[in-house]
């Protein structure tokens, strides 16, 4: 769960993002690379983090030596040498572009992705036959708990069917989606985090359900987490944060 | 909107309409249409359906219409259920079955209450499959019946008793709020460390 | 048992299958017929289902067949089925997700070289959203689970099959980085030459 602690800089997926986005912005041929101009822009940036006691992903930090490397390399005296075709593969920036080339490649596919989102194909449950289907034993160990826990977060991402004029389903009155809000509103009040029991407010049963799965979804969603200092001691849950 | 772009989107809506079906009414408010031109359009895709080269067909109950198999092609389907591919649980299914297993007993009701869905298809199939088994009936209003899990509950999840499942089950009237809470989670702490 | 019945049939099994769909396996066991035959049913059906007064289409996702809505159809559909606002993907997962859905099967240290970052996070929100899945174990060192896009990837963004996913941009001839994906961009030049 230490994830929750790590900050991710701002709008960047990384530090490939970062160097794209510098080199978009300053409209750098990316074969080109002014290594020493790009690198002050990105320490410049890094600082700028600091400054603001941001923590700062390691990878970035990982980057920034690597282009400090590349600005010294840059500037050993084969620099003089001209540059023909041969030099170019011997460019100490090649593995460097590669690596931006590529990442971009599939940035820019996440964005082909995203203009798809929302185009939702639906499929139906399938079909059951009632009339004389043979009652189908099941075998040992088929499926675990683990799966019918499973299937109950799932349950929450399904599509719930928009209440048509004429159905004859009563409505939940505790919907998890609503817990899912109530749960994550509280914890996002409390700072240190809540005691998990708390959660459980109201004794009743749908509700307690709709609280556990509630918690369980908000977990698997990234939204809260949980810890407990040592086995058996209270547990705590805790927001994670913006995404 | 001509007739047969009209035509695919009914079919389209008619096929996501799943169990529950869909009415002239609903159809003629998403496409904007009066619903003589629905009904004289469910009349086309009827027609169509009635050829031997396809294999579903429009049913109508309570003006409420649904897809469906034709039921000369039942026997494949069948088999097709009866092949090992098809007999893993669906979601609905399993989500059932966890409700019922923590909360039993419980009443079909209750399950549709907790998952804001109509299920008494997942109810239908576990009885089927021998998964859950009737546990007599409530004494609230119409009766309704009481979902238990059963014996070969247990064997499919290779549990040898009912207190091996992470427990809101059976003794929730007994059992302190809080404590249950702890135990929920710790359960499924102990699940998350399987992973 | 002639073509158009043959067809009826498939078309019922692929109904009746729902979101568990079918395999040409399945298909080609029930019917007693070879898997050939299924695969030429399987492309007529399909044909049938370009024509603009059909609602329904065939999606495939690893070899699993299934009926599936239009993509088109999309706005209709909503309008009767309530998505509870179902959250957009994050630009760190759907990163992740292209990766996964161009060089599948894929570890996710894999995802890691080429996002330059950490990518648990992300690799976590998309199994939980159910659009990837993992399938089965690399053989290296430590034999790191190797993840693909699952049918709700397809679904989720309107494919009907990994085929229809948009060709990665050119700048391909650097690319000794990945087999795979030169691999891949053989399959897309291929496919594009075809249409």
């Amino acid at each position: 769960m230490n994830q929750a602690y790590r900050v991710k800089l701002p709008t960047f997926e990384g530090p490939l993002d970062l160097l794209l986005h510098l080199i978009q912005q300053y409209e750098i041929d990316i074969y080109d690379i002014p290594v020493a101009d790009i690198t002050e822009q990105y320490m410049e940036y890094i600082h700028a983090m600091q400054h603001l006691e941001l923590n700062i992903a390691s990878e970035y930090l990982v980057m920034a030596s690597t282009l400090l490397a590349l600005k010294s390399q840059m500037l050993l005296p084969n620099q003089e040498v001209e540059e023909t075709e041969d030099e170019y593969m011997d460019d100490p920036r090649e593995e460097l572009v590669q690596r931006l080339l590529e990442y971009k490649k599939y940035k820019e596919a996440a964005q082909k992705l995203k203009d798809h989102e929302g185009q939702t194909i639906y499929i139906r449950p399938p079909t059951f036959i009632n009339d004389n289907m043979s009652k189908q034993k099941v075998k040992k160990g088929e499926l675990s708990i683990d799966d019918m826990l499973h299937a109950l977060g799932k349950m929450l991402a399904r599509k719930e069917w928009n209440k048509p004029l004429d159905t004859k389903i009563k409505r939940t009155e505790i919907s998890v989606q609503e817990q899912m809000r109530n749960v994550l509103q509280i914890v996002k009040r409390t700072d240190g985090g809540i005691r998990f029991d708390a959660l459980f407010d109201n004794p009743s049963r749908p509700r307690i359900v709709a609280t556990f799965i509630a918690v369980l979804e908000l977990m698997k969603k990234n939204q809260v987490f949980c810890r407990q200092k040592t086995h058996f001691s209270d547990l705590f849950v805790y927001y994670v944060g913006g995404d | 909107m001509g007739i047969s772009h009209l035509k695919s989107v009914i079919e389209g809506l008619l096929f996501a309409s799943g169990d529950q079906g869909v009415t002239v009414k609903q159809l003629a408010h998403i496409l904007n249409i009066d619903k003589t031109t629905v009904k004289h359009i469910l009349d086309k895709l009827k027609f169509d359906y009635e050829n031997n080269d396809r294999g579903i067909t429009i049913i109508e109950s309570h003006d409420i219409f649904y897809l469906a198999t034709k039921p000369e092609h039942h026997h494949y389907i069948k088999q097709m259920i009866d092949t090992p591919h098809a007999t893993k649980l669906s979601q609905a299914a399993l989500e059932t079955l966890a409700i019922i297993a923590y909360l039993q007993p419980i009443t079909r009701t209750e399950i549709e209450e907790i998952r804001g869905i109509k299920s008494d298809r997942p109810v239908q199939t576990l009885l089927s499959r021998s998964l859950i088994e009737e546990r007599g009936r409530k004494e609230t209003v119409g009766k309704p019946i009481l979902f238990g899990t059963s014996k070969d509950f247990l064997t499919y999840f290779g549990l040898t008793s009912l207190e091996e499942l992470p427990p809101l089950s059976e003794n929730i009237e007994e059992t302190d709020v809080r404590e249950e809470a702890d135990l929920f989670f710790a359960n499924f702490q102990k699940l998350n460390n399987n992973n």
